[in-house]
């Protein structure tokens, strides 16, 4: 864990209820699959977000506006500058991921993804990944993904954009491996559906982030984990579902 | 030079900042960021006999300057907290450290505590009779006098170390209750545990939290724990550790003043890692503002005034 | 078009928005600033039979997301309110009007609820049993069920308009006394009182409050509040008052959600004194949001979750 | 009372603790002797600062660092902008000042002091000030007041400036009435040694400041008055001292 200060360098709409913030700061030591906790002005607890994307003093960090902390992060300009929680979580394992590894990504879930893609490329492998929304508006991040060079797939639930129909709808391809990051039910979809191993991050509500209030503890078949701090990737071997 | 140290039922620390159970695991966590020997000492999370899931998640909800949890003393259990835990902890931290024990019966309580008693490191043993968070979880102890009283005489008939009550503040007099735990022997008194609260989340039309009610901590209930302190300073002569919502240096001051011979820092630990790091060092150059020079001198200033 | 209609015991509101007694005088104040007929009614100043300037000045202190007051039930007595109050109020309020009356005897309530009963915009009657601020002004009767019982059927006996009892946060088992009223015969329960808490001056170390304590009100408050709803909401039949750190809209929503049938705005009032307009105009479009169309069918809505 | 949003123009220390703070902002129906409340970021109930100066659009603050909220104010920049209510409080009445009124301000209780000079000066009156400090590095305003071209008289407890002793040990000279301001030890004092009538503005802790809690009650001779609404000024014959 790092405590540092983030300015905010840009903070746009990117879809439906989602926004793209950039950073700058320390983002020394950030792995993918990890997460930063901001502190916001009015807000007694941090907000823990998923690293998007990082490089050398960059930060990006992709956000959907759910409630009022994230509405008023929403609002924050450029210049702002928040006391941030890096290196947050186990983060990704990249080396049992094979050379074609399946990337599954949900909604809020498709940010961290993009990280661990470009983590797999530069180890020489060929992830694709999977894209689901709810409907065409919702839509973010496909361009980023295939300017990677990478098989990009999007789902839509209601079929307004591209593969209509959930995620596992666009399982039906060779892979080696996968990470799947998204809501629950989408991740138990993919749970019962994948036929090779695999890793899954979880969310939970979260008190500190790093592991010291137990408010986010969950069960798995290796003992009681804290997502925010033995997680929020868990192997599939280990989910009790 | 000021001087920070205070003295616990004969137990000197070196300044009255001490991590409240719950917020500071068995310590390893905060380790990994700072010496966690500038501190005082500290409570280690909240240890009953068997080992404990807790409650289902989500357990957390936030509050205006404050929050609500209701982790339900999820704990490895006494056995591995004495055989993994404290032998980890003593690589780390080289004071006595407060060991909180929760119970749901006088016989747990009892038991743990006269086994924790024996070990080599723990300085004080603080009894939560007040743990909101579960049926018959120590609330319903530390509500009631009698049951207060019965507890207390338990656990100081199986040990030897100060054994300080931690008092729920979810009563109508809690100088009573406080009262009844001197007498029946309590070395000290703890205080405050958490409010009870809730939140509903207005979209799914139901409680936040899966438990239904949290316990409520933060700098929103600070007021509440320094009237609190108070009433019972008032009530009782043994030494009250204070604590409710305090994150800076001059809240530990406002809670001596109240009556408090040392101070808990909870929730603050929980928002900023560094919390009770950057307290004990903000405490002498607050103390000089004030011209405070030996901090013991305050405890319990106020009612003087 | 949404509904914002509400009913209290056959007393009808246009809207569930009732500033609450203490933080909204006799109306004088607001009716400068806005047309308070927008309101669904307010509860006036806590009044007594004797005229009474209340505490000695400091009254009041400031906390996280909080204040203390300890304004101790000044009041210009029953004599004067029925005088000189209600005739001014009756010019520029056109609806039922919430009668907070206070007192220091069981005779005393029932005097002065008698002699409000039969005002001419008088719609309801809250019966404050709570008051912290004063040696036993009231809080006593409220921190027993039997003598809150008491009261209430005093009060009871000689009144014809809905008698809403209004309740102490400062017990142990808040359920207990609200039963203890609805048994004796009290038509709906108001809660929460303000939670006892103080401040001290680290300069004068000395209480911030003449006072010592005062009652703490505010966002920090509505967590506990919202908890004592959902708890009386569990035990009682009649009709329930919710308040306590409510400031917007939203929190209108969750106590709503938690039982409460109408909800009143307390120091929301006093930071922002155009609170309770903007929370009746913000209620529609919230909820909307939240598919609400008839707010009367979300009372109590998330037990059912 | 007006509930508007003032933007601050200059923020600056001109004492020791002292600060003035220039505001823009709709000044309409301000009089001297009244005071405005502020909602400052982070604190729950608002700062009432008593009104220094005023013209149309501009109004003028000066302040003493006490707290954390007015030090919170001392950091506050150029471009902020502030919720607040003005025109609170009853103000000086002009009337009965006669020709040669005196002014006696005690440390804090000086600012109020400079627009009711003004106001007494358009007037065709001849007003004098009596300034009252503890120490030297505390004086302020004395140039602004000379600049009014009245009387200017200058106290300090510790007689490192001006006259030493406290504003009562200027008070040997004609006048025609008084308004004093300051701490209440001081008001006393003055009370205790002026010949002729005047005005007292008081302070008190408040609650909402404008008339609503009770919080700032004090008792005079014609009844209990709320200094935040029935208040601050009240005439020397009110005070039951």
């Amino acid at each position: 864990m790092f405590d540092g200060r983030f300015e905010i360098v840009s903070n746009r709409k990117i879809a439906k209820n989602t926004f793209e913030m950039v950073l700058s700061g320390d983002t020394e030591g950030i792995r993918p699959g990890q997460f930063v906790n901001l502190k916001l002005e009015g807000f007694y607890l941090r907000r823990p977000i998923s690293v998007c994307d990082f490089a050398p003093g960059r930060l990006t960090l992709v956000y959907k506006v759910v409630g009022h902390g994230t509405a008023c992060m929403a609002e924050l300009a450029p210049g702002a500058v928040i006391d941030t929680l890096t290196g947050l979580g186990n983060g990704y394992d990249t080396a049992p991921s094979g050379d074609k590894p399946l990337l599954i990504g949900g909604g809020a879930g498709v940010p961290p993804l993009y990280a661990l893609a470009k983590a797999l490329l530069a180890e020489g492998k060929k992830p694709a990944v999977i894209l689901g929304f709810n409907a065409r508006d919702e839509v973010f991040y496909e361009e980023e993904f295939k300017s990677l060079g990478m098989e990009v797939y999007v789902t839509t639930a209601d079929g307004s954009y591209g593969i209509k129909g959930f995620v596992t709808d666009a399982m039906d391809r060779p892979y080696t491996y996968f990470y799947a990051c998204g809501p629950e039910p989408m991740l138990r979809a993919v749970y019962a559906k994948t036929v090779t191993s695999g890793q899954f991050s979880l969310e939970e509500r979260m008190g500190c982030g790093f592991g010291a209030c137990m408010g986010c503890t969950c069960k798995t078949k290796t003992g009681h984990k804290r997502v925010c701090k033995d997680g929020p990737v868990f192997m599939k071997e280990e989910l009790p579902w | 030079m000021v001087n920070t140290s205070v003295t616990l039922s004969g137990l000197t620390l070196t300044n009255p900042v001490i991590p409240a159970s719950g917020t500071f695991g068995y310590g390893v966590e905060f380790a990994e960021n700072y010496d966690i020997n500038c501190l005082g000492s500290f409570s280690f999370k909240g240890t009953t006999r068997e080992p404990r899931f807790g409650n289902e998640p989500p357990r957390i909800a936030e509050t205006a300057s404050g929050m609500l949890n209701a982790v339900g003393l999820q704990n490895p259990g006494i056995d591995k907290v004495i055989s993994e835990e404290l032998p980890k902890l003593r690589k780390i931290f080289h004071k006595p450290v407060v060991a909180n024990i929760s119970g749901f019966s006088i016989d747990e309580y009892a038991e743990c505590c006269e086994r924790i008693d024996r070990e080599e490191g723990v300085g004080l043993i603080e009894v939560n009779i007040s743990c909101p968070n579960v049926h018959n979880g120590g609330m319903s102890f530390g509500t009631d006098p009698k049951s207060a009283a019965e507890v207390t005489r338990a656990v100081k008939a199986v040990t030897t170390k100060p054994v300080y009550m931690k008092l729920s503040p979810n009563v109508t007099d809690i100088a009573a209750i406080a009262r009844a735990c001197e007498d029946a022997g309590a070395d000290g008194i703890s205080l405050i545990n958490t409010l009870m609260g809730m939140r509903i989340d207005l979209k799914r039309r139901a409680p936040v939290i899966r438990n239904v009610t949290g316990g409520l901590s933060g700098p929103a209930v600070f007021p509440v724990a320094l009237r609190m302190v108070w009433q019972v300073y008032e009530a009782v002569k043994v030494p009250i550790i204070g604590m409710g919502g305090v994150s800076t240096a001059e809240d530990v001051i406002e809670m001596m003043l109240a009556g408090a011979a040392a101070v808990e820092v909870g929730a603050a630990n929980l928002v900023d890692p560094l919390a009770s790091k950057k307290i004990v060092e903000e405490l002498p150059e607050v103390m000089e503002r004030l011209h405070i020079e030996n901090l013991t001198d305050i405890i319990g200033g106020a009612h003087h005034g």
